[in-house]
């Protein structure tokens, strides 16, 4: 019969539209969220963007500026500098943690890489800004926020990852006072961060625009040292295990060692297991041919890479 | 109030005369077809004018001007068929290239 | 009345000179809509309805549309006639031809005695009906006629337009 | 047709257009409303992506592969998954095959209401049954982001099993899903299927022949549409689907209705599927104890994993040098090989046939342009 | 017009002859502008809103209670708009091309009857003036489109052309048939031959076909889904509006929708009985009740073109014009002949059935003929 196809339609787009009106349950029918009235309850495991935990005050966050999702972080949207003491004593903390969100694709791999559980997803997606670059980047102190806060948007995660976490244990960086935390955007002049601009819209080879600047001030940074011997207590069998010691010092120490000691104290000792193993266990795989790949030290940059790449070649393993 | 029948009369031989103006002077075949639609209306207007001044409770003049039109409809479309056709031929429809009168 | 008579004249004029003198294509035929909107208003005015609504039915709704699928079909899509000019080469003569014959009407005109002629009352009441009965009585003949003239001006036209596939 | 020869019309449909399912763009040509020419136009969606994947960790492509199919970032994560684990030789846990089972089924049925919805709303039936298709759609999202986090890039499987357990909360969340499809499809063919309007649109419009099909290597609804009885669920038993009992459905005209009607009726086989895994899914680790995050390698060598997509066969072709990164990374879109066939079943069709038909072959950009 | 005039020299003799002829002119055009455009905004509102419920969203909420001020926020938001013309585009042709849209869509308002004794002019032809007039707009459709200078215009322009053009011949012969029954042309004349039980032209055999013929026409000549081709989005963008915008553009809505609205008017006078119905006879108020029934049933008619918009799919440029030429204009030839039937019948029973045969027959072979091939029964194998 010609004709039931159209009528058959006409009926259903006419239950639709008397259900919209006398439909008991509202998701039925109108499955559209008013936004800015109503929300929609987000799962627990929604994310947006990252965001630090800290245990109790910001100053005991719980990262370590160990790079690892500096690293693994697919589009490459973080960037960390290891906060130093005036000695140049690495404080195990980050003083520059900033996240562009302009890149941040949301992943989440940062999370699972993460071997401190100090960095998360947050629920939080009302991001919007009026600038195009520097607002869309987040410093550390908004990336910050508190256990509790984690607590908040996520009970079920953070309990377990409370459960797992071992009992805290106190930074020895406790009694120095805090300092305001300096972000990226302070440490750099306005040229640089003009230039990084440039750089950032695709004028590609427009100079030696290095991504993100602030590596160069970092350096800076550290080059005037007076080494004050470390007062850190030496273990045993691996005295340079200590990231408060600088890389010629550790060098020296382990200059009578075995290969494989060598490696390991070329390393930037923070067993952050950025490469896949802590410190020790990357040295060996190195020294015993397991891995050939001597740049995967994220924490020790250049200097470290450059040590490894002198020590392996002198072993002749490359 | 109402106009004396001359002024109609002036109005249709103006039109017709622009009509064929238009009808002598036109290259494009489709122009000469609508100035000659001009002229077709302004006798049109012709035979209602006259009726309108002239019947004696006839409607012979509205008669005409219907039976008119519809030769009118009838003689544009064969007209324009004849132009596609033509058009087809010489692909042009300047009625100055159209010369040959061979199929 | 004169006023109206007036503007509808001066649109339809200005609508037929237009439709002869315009290069593009596409605005002749806007502008002879314009005179044909011209022409009904006249009829309604002359009290024939009827004729002005067949009027805008067969000529805008018809004959326009034929006219500009012909356009359509035999030009360029913009409707411009090229770089030649539109007028033929003799064109001055069709013009002094039109002029004079434009002249001599106008003299007649005014010789005649209808010049000064007013209307009857002429009124629009049951003029459709009494159309109708005419058509199917004095006049079934000429309307059987016309019938048959439009549907040999029909087939006409479909088998003037599809020759040539036939040819194929 | 008309031997008058106009003028032909140079039509350029897209990339801004409303019914291009992106930023596609087909060059026509038409004889009136005729197509006589047809060039599709791609590249505008063009972001490197296998160039990316060559870059990266072998987990640092995962996320990227969300936004190919930017509609099934399941199965998207499947394809690749698969491919890594052939190549590392990772076994996955008998529940992580369930779960993407689960999972990848779910996107079917996501994929295929909306492609049949953006297809009538091609025909011009105003969005109505699109958003029907989005009502549905929008609780296998909800479902989605309580598992994964997200609601489109899922990012949600890793080599050797899957980033999040299911627990009893979401698997009756996910029933109920199904549960409930099975009314919406009725509901939904009794709104199209038999409308008049449809059939005289879509019946004996954009036909592929079989031959053509095959030679052309199409894949997916589109081919089975056209007789080609080849599906990798059958054909690979990857996973764990040799353990279902479902049906491919397999039409013989190849025209834009069948398309139409076989995405309704594997809907309907899908729901199936999701039926048994969700009735026999088993407990035990949602992956494998050898699969690790950092410093993940593959040993050198090649490697072509593929899955039946929504779309067809998705496959990733990758070869590793023993590294963190892959040597080659290469994908191989349904979407972009069934696109290669547009203009064969366009020709002749009119404008408004075009555009179902593009519509009836189920694009998305971001697989063609890649 | 005349009943105002001797009203206002009745009651106010002291106004001047020519200003009481320009009030009595004006008044009915100021009212019927009016209540049109109002309806017209309000049609927007009804017509998004319903859309909306039909496809399980909300429609517009924000704008007033319950988004009653969209059609409001919406012109404001038309008005202030850049208006743009393409450099290419033949500029006089391009701005004529709105304003004529409009035109005659509010033209068909001056015939058609919204309350008993309420009609602006009572034209004799009125219908076929309507249907003449309606005409009109193709040109204004085309004039948008070819002077766009936009590709996807001149095809929806040509698309209009061929649309309206087509559709034209079955309306008016489906009109045909109501003149017939009525004897006149006059659109008071034709709801004033309905009155009396079942009077209405709908409730006969051929009344109810040239019904459904004359709303499908009408349903193509403003093009509504399924017919709205010379817009279609998803195939020409918008078809001949597609460069336009600001108030112009809004002016092709207007001239759309009130034709619609007219449209509708025409369709209620000439088959649903025009502004007849329970009360629309009583001295007082009659014009107010009969005004009531008029929006009604005019109501009745919107509704079944949102509705339609919100279910069917669009049919295909071929098939449109087939189904106008090969099916509805045979049907609308074979309904006069019922016509003929019925009026001649010896008893009103005869005439019901054999007018009701006639039609049936017709319909049933028509459908055949040319639904022939068309739709088939797929089956589909399974493989395990």
């Amino acid at each position: 019969m010609i004709g039931k196809g159209l009528m058959d339609g006409l009926v259903v787009t006419a239950k639709n539209f008397v259900g919209s009106y006398f439909d008991g349950n509202r998701k039925e029918r109108l499955f559209t969220y008013q936004y800015p009235e109503e929300r929609m309850p987000l799962p627990e495991n929604s994310r947006t963007f990252p965001f630090l935990v800290y245990d109790g005050t910001p100053d005991q966050m719980r990262c370590t500026a160990c790079k690892v999702c500096e690293t693994e972080c697919p589009p490459q949207c973080i960037c960390i500098v290891m906060d130093r003491d005036a000695n140049g004593k690495p404080l195990r903390r980050p003083t520059v943690f900033d996240i562009d969100t302009s890149v941040c694709m949301q992943c989440g791999i940062c999370v699972e890489v993460c071997p401190f559980n100090a960095i998360k997803m947050d629920c939080d997606f009302e991001r919007s800004q009026y600038a195009r670059f520097d607002d869309l980047i987040t410093h550390l102190p908004t990336l910050l926020k508190s256990n509790e806060y984690y607590h908040q948007i996520k009970s079920a995660e953070a309990t377990r990852v409370d459960a797992t976490r071992k009992p805290a244990k106190k930074p020895a960086a406790a009694p120095t006072p805090v300092k305001p935390v300096p972000t990226s955007t302070d440490m750099r002049t306005e040229d640089e961060r003009q230039a990084w601009q440039r750089g950032y819209q695709g004028e590609v080879g427009a100079g030696e625009i290095v991504w993100p600047p602030v590596v160069l001030k970092k350096q800076s940074a550290r080059t005037p040292l007076e080494q004050s011997v470390s007062s850190a207590p030496a273990a045993n069998d691996v005295p340079w295990h200590d990231s408060g010691i600088e890389l010629e010092k550790r060098m020296e120490m382990a200059k009578e060692r075995p290969l494989a000691d060598k490696l390991m104290a070329a390393m930037a000792q923070v067993d952050c297991q950025a490469c896949g193993y802590d410190c020790r266990g990357y040295a060996n795989a190195l020294a015993s041919g397991e891995s050939k790949d001597y740049s995967r030290c994220a924490p020790g940059e250049e200097p470290t890479k450059n040590m490894l790449e002198k020590l392996m070649k002198e072993a002749g393993k490359i | 109030m109402s106009v004396p029948l001359g002024y109609y009369l002036i109005l249709g031989g103006v039109l017709f005369a622009i009509g064929l103006c238009g009808a002598l002077t036109r290259k494009n075949a489709i122009a000469v077809l609508m100035s000659i639609e001009i002229m077709f209306n302004a006798a049109i207007l012709n035979f209602v004018v006259f009726w309108y001044y002239l019947h004696n409770g006839a409607l012979t003049g509205q008669m005409f001007a219907l039976f008119a039109i519809a030769v009118a409809a009838a003689e544009s479309a064969v007209g324009l068929a004849l132009v596609i056709s033509v058009y087809r031929h010489y692909k042009s429809v300047d009625v100055n290239e159209m010369r040959s009168l061979k199929g | 009345m004169t006023i109206v008579f007036l503007t509808l004249s001066a649109i339809t004029v200005l609508g037929a000179l237009l439709a002869v003198t315009l290069r593009n294509l596409v605005h002749c035929l806007l502008a002879l809509v314009l005179f044909f909107m011209g022409i009904a208003g006249h009829f309604f005015l002359l009290k024939a309805d009827f004729l002005g609504a067949v009027q805008i039915l067969i000529y805008i709704g018809a004959v326009a549309v034929l006219i500009l699928f012909a356009i359509m079909l035999t030009r360029n899509i913009s409707g411009t006639e090229g770089g030649r000019g539109s007028l033929g080469g003799a064109w001055w003569l069709g013009v002094g031809i039109a002029t004079t014959l434009a002249g001599a009407m106008c003299v007649f005109v005014r010789r005649s005695d209808l010049v000064s002629k007013l209307p009857y009352g002429a009124t629009e009441e049951g003029v459709v009906k009494e159309i109708g009965k005419l058509l199917v009585t004095d006049w079934v003949v000429p309307l059987e006629i016309m019938a048959v003239l439009l549907t040999a001006a029909l087939i006409g036209a479909v088998v003037i337009a599809l020759e040539e596939e036939k040819k194929r | 047709m008309s031997t008058i020869e106009t003028q032909m019309l140079e039509v350029s449909l897209g990339p801004q257009h409303p019914s291009t399912h992106g930023v596609f763009r087909m060059d026509v040509v038409l004889d009136g409303e005729y197509v006589v020419k047809l060039k599709p136009v791609m590249g505008y969606l063009h972001r490197n992506h296998e160039q990316i994947g060559e870059k990266m960790t072998w987990l640092g492509s995962m996320p990227y592969t969300d936004r190919l199919d930017y509609f099934c970032s399941m199965t998207n994560n499947w394809a690749y998954a698969l491919s890594v684990e052939k190549m590392a030789g990772i076994k996955v846990p008998e529940r992580a095959e369930y779960i993407r089972v689960i999972m990848a089924e779910l996107t079917r049925l996501l994929n295929h209401a909306c492609a049949v919805g953006f297809l009538l709303s091609d025909c011009g039936a105003w969005f109505t049954p699109v958003l029907y298709a989005l009502r549905e759609r929008e609780r296998i999202l909800d479902f989605f982001e309580t598992v994964s986090g997200a609601r489109m890039m899922c990012n949600y499987m890793r080599f050797g099993g899957v980033r999040v357990d299911l627990d009893e909360q979401s698997l009756a969340m996910a029933r109920a899903i199904v549960a409930r499809w099975p009314a919406f499809l009725d509901e939904f063919e009794k709104l199209m299927t038999e409308n008049e309007v449809l059939l005289a649109r879509t019946q004996r419009v954009g036909i592929l022949p079989r031959e053509l099909a095959i030679n052309a290597s199409v894949s997916g609804p589109v081919a089975r549409a056209s007789g080609v009885a080849y599906d990798i669920r059958k054909v690979d038993k990857y996973g764990v689907y040799d353990r279902f009992d479902f049906r491919v459905p397999v039409g013989e005209t190849g025209d834009t209705f069948d398309r139409f009607m076989i995405r309704i009726l594997e809907m309907r086989e899908s729901v199936k599927i999701l039926h048994q895994a969700l009735r026999d899914i088993p407990s035990g680790p949602c992956i494998a104890p050898e699969s690790k995050l950092r410093g993940f390698k593959v040993p050198a060598g090649d490697g072509y994993g593929r899955i039946e997509s929504p779309k067809g066969e998705l496959g990733f072709y990758l070869v590793s040098e023993g590294g963190a990164k892959p040597y080659r990374y290469h994908v191989r879109p349904p979407s972009f090989v069934n696109l290669t066939i547009l203009e064969d079943m366009c020709l002749g069709h009119k404008v408004a046939d075009a555009i179902i038909i593009l519509g009836s072959i189920d694009i998305v950009l971001g697989e063609v342009d890649r | 017009m005349d009943a105002i005039y001797k009203l206002i020299q009745h009651y106010a003799p002291k106004i001047p002859d020519l200003l009481a002829l320009a009030l009595a002119v004006l008044l009915p055009i100021a009212i019927v502008m009016g209540v049109f455009l109002t309806v017209f905004a309000l049609l927007t509102w009804v017509e998004r809103k319903a859309l909306g419920r039909i496809q399980n969203r909300r429609g517009p909420n924000r704008v007033g209670p319950v988004g009653l001020f969209q059609p409001v926020a919406d012109g404001l938001k038309l008005l202030t708009k850049e208006d743009i013309v393409p450099a290419a585009a033949d500029k006089v042709v391009h701005f004529l091309a709105p304003v004529l849209t409009v035109v005659p869509a509010f033209m068909v308002l001056a015939v058609v009857p919204v309350a008993k004794g309420f009609v602006p002019v009572d034209l004799n032809i009125g219908v076929l003036f309507a249907l003449a007039v309606s005409t009109g707009s193709v040109l204004a459709l085309f004039m948008a489109g070819w002077a766009s200078r936009n590709k996807f215009s001149l095809l929806g322009a040509m698309r209009s052309v061929a649309q309206v053009v087509s559709y034209e011949v079955p309306m008016v012969m489906a009109a045909v048939v109501i003149l017939m029954a009525a004897g006149t042309l006059s659109s008071v004349g034709i709801v004033e031959a309905q009155r009396g039980l079942a009077g209405w032209f709908v409730f006969k055999p051929w009344g109810l076909v040239a019904f459904v013929i004359f709303q499908l026409c009408a349903m193509a000549e403003v093009a509504r889904t399924p017919f709205d081709l010379p817009e279609a989005e998803s195939e020409i963008v918008a078809g001949y509006h597609t460069e336009y915008s600001g108030f112009k553009f809004a002016l092709f809505q207007m001239g759309e929708y009130v034709a619609a609205i007219t449209m509708g008017g025409i369709t209620v006078t000439m088959f649903l009985g025009g502004y007849l119905g329970p009360g629309s006879d009583l001295p007082k108020i009659g014009w107010l009740v009969s005004a009531g029934w008029f929006f009604a049933k005019l109501g009745i008619i919107v509704v079944i073109n949102i509705w339609a918009r919100g279910t069917w799919p669009r049919v295909r440029v071929d098939q449109l014009l087939g189904f106008a030429w090969k099916l509805l204009l045979p049907l609308a030839l074979v309904n006069i002949v019922a016509m003929a039937i019925w009026h001649f019948a010896s008893n009103k029973l005869v005439g019901w059935g054999a007018s009701a045969v006639v039609l049936a027959v017709a319909i049933v072979a028509l459908v055949k003929i040319n639904t022939g091939q068309t739709f088939e029964k797929r089956s589909y194998r399974f493989i395990s």
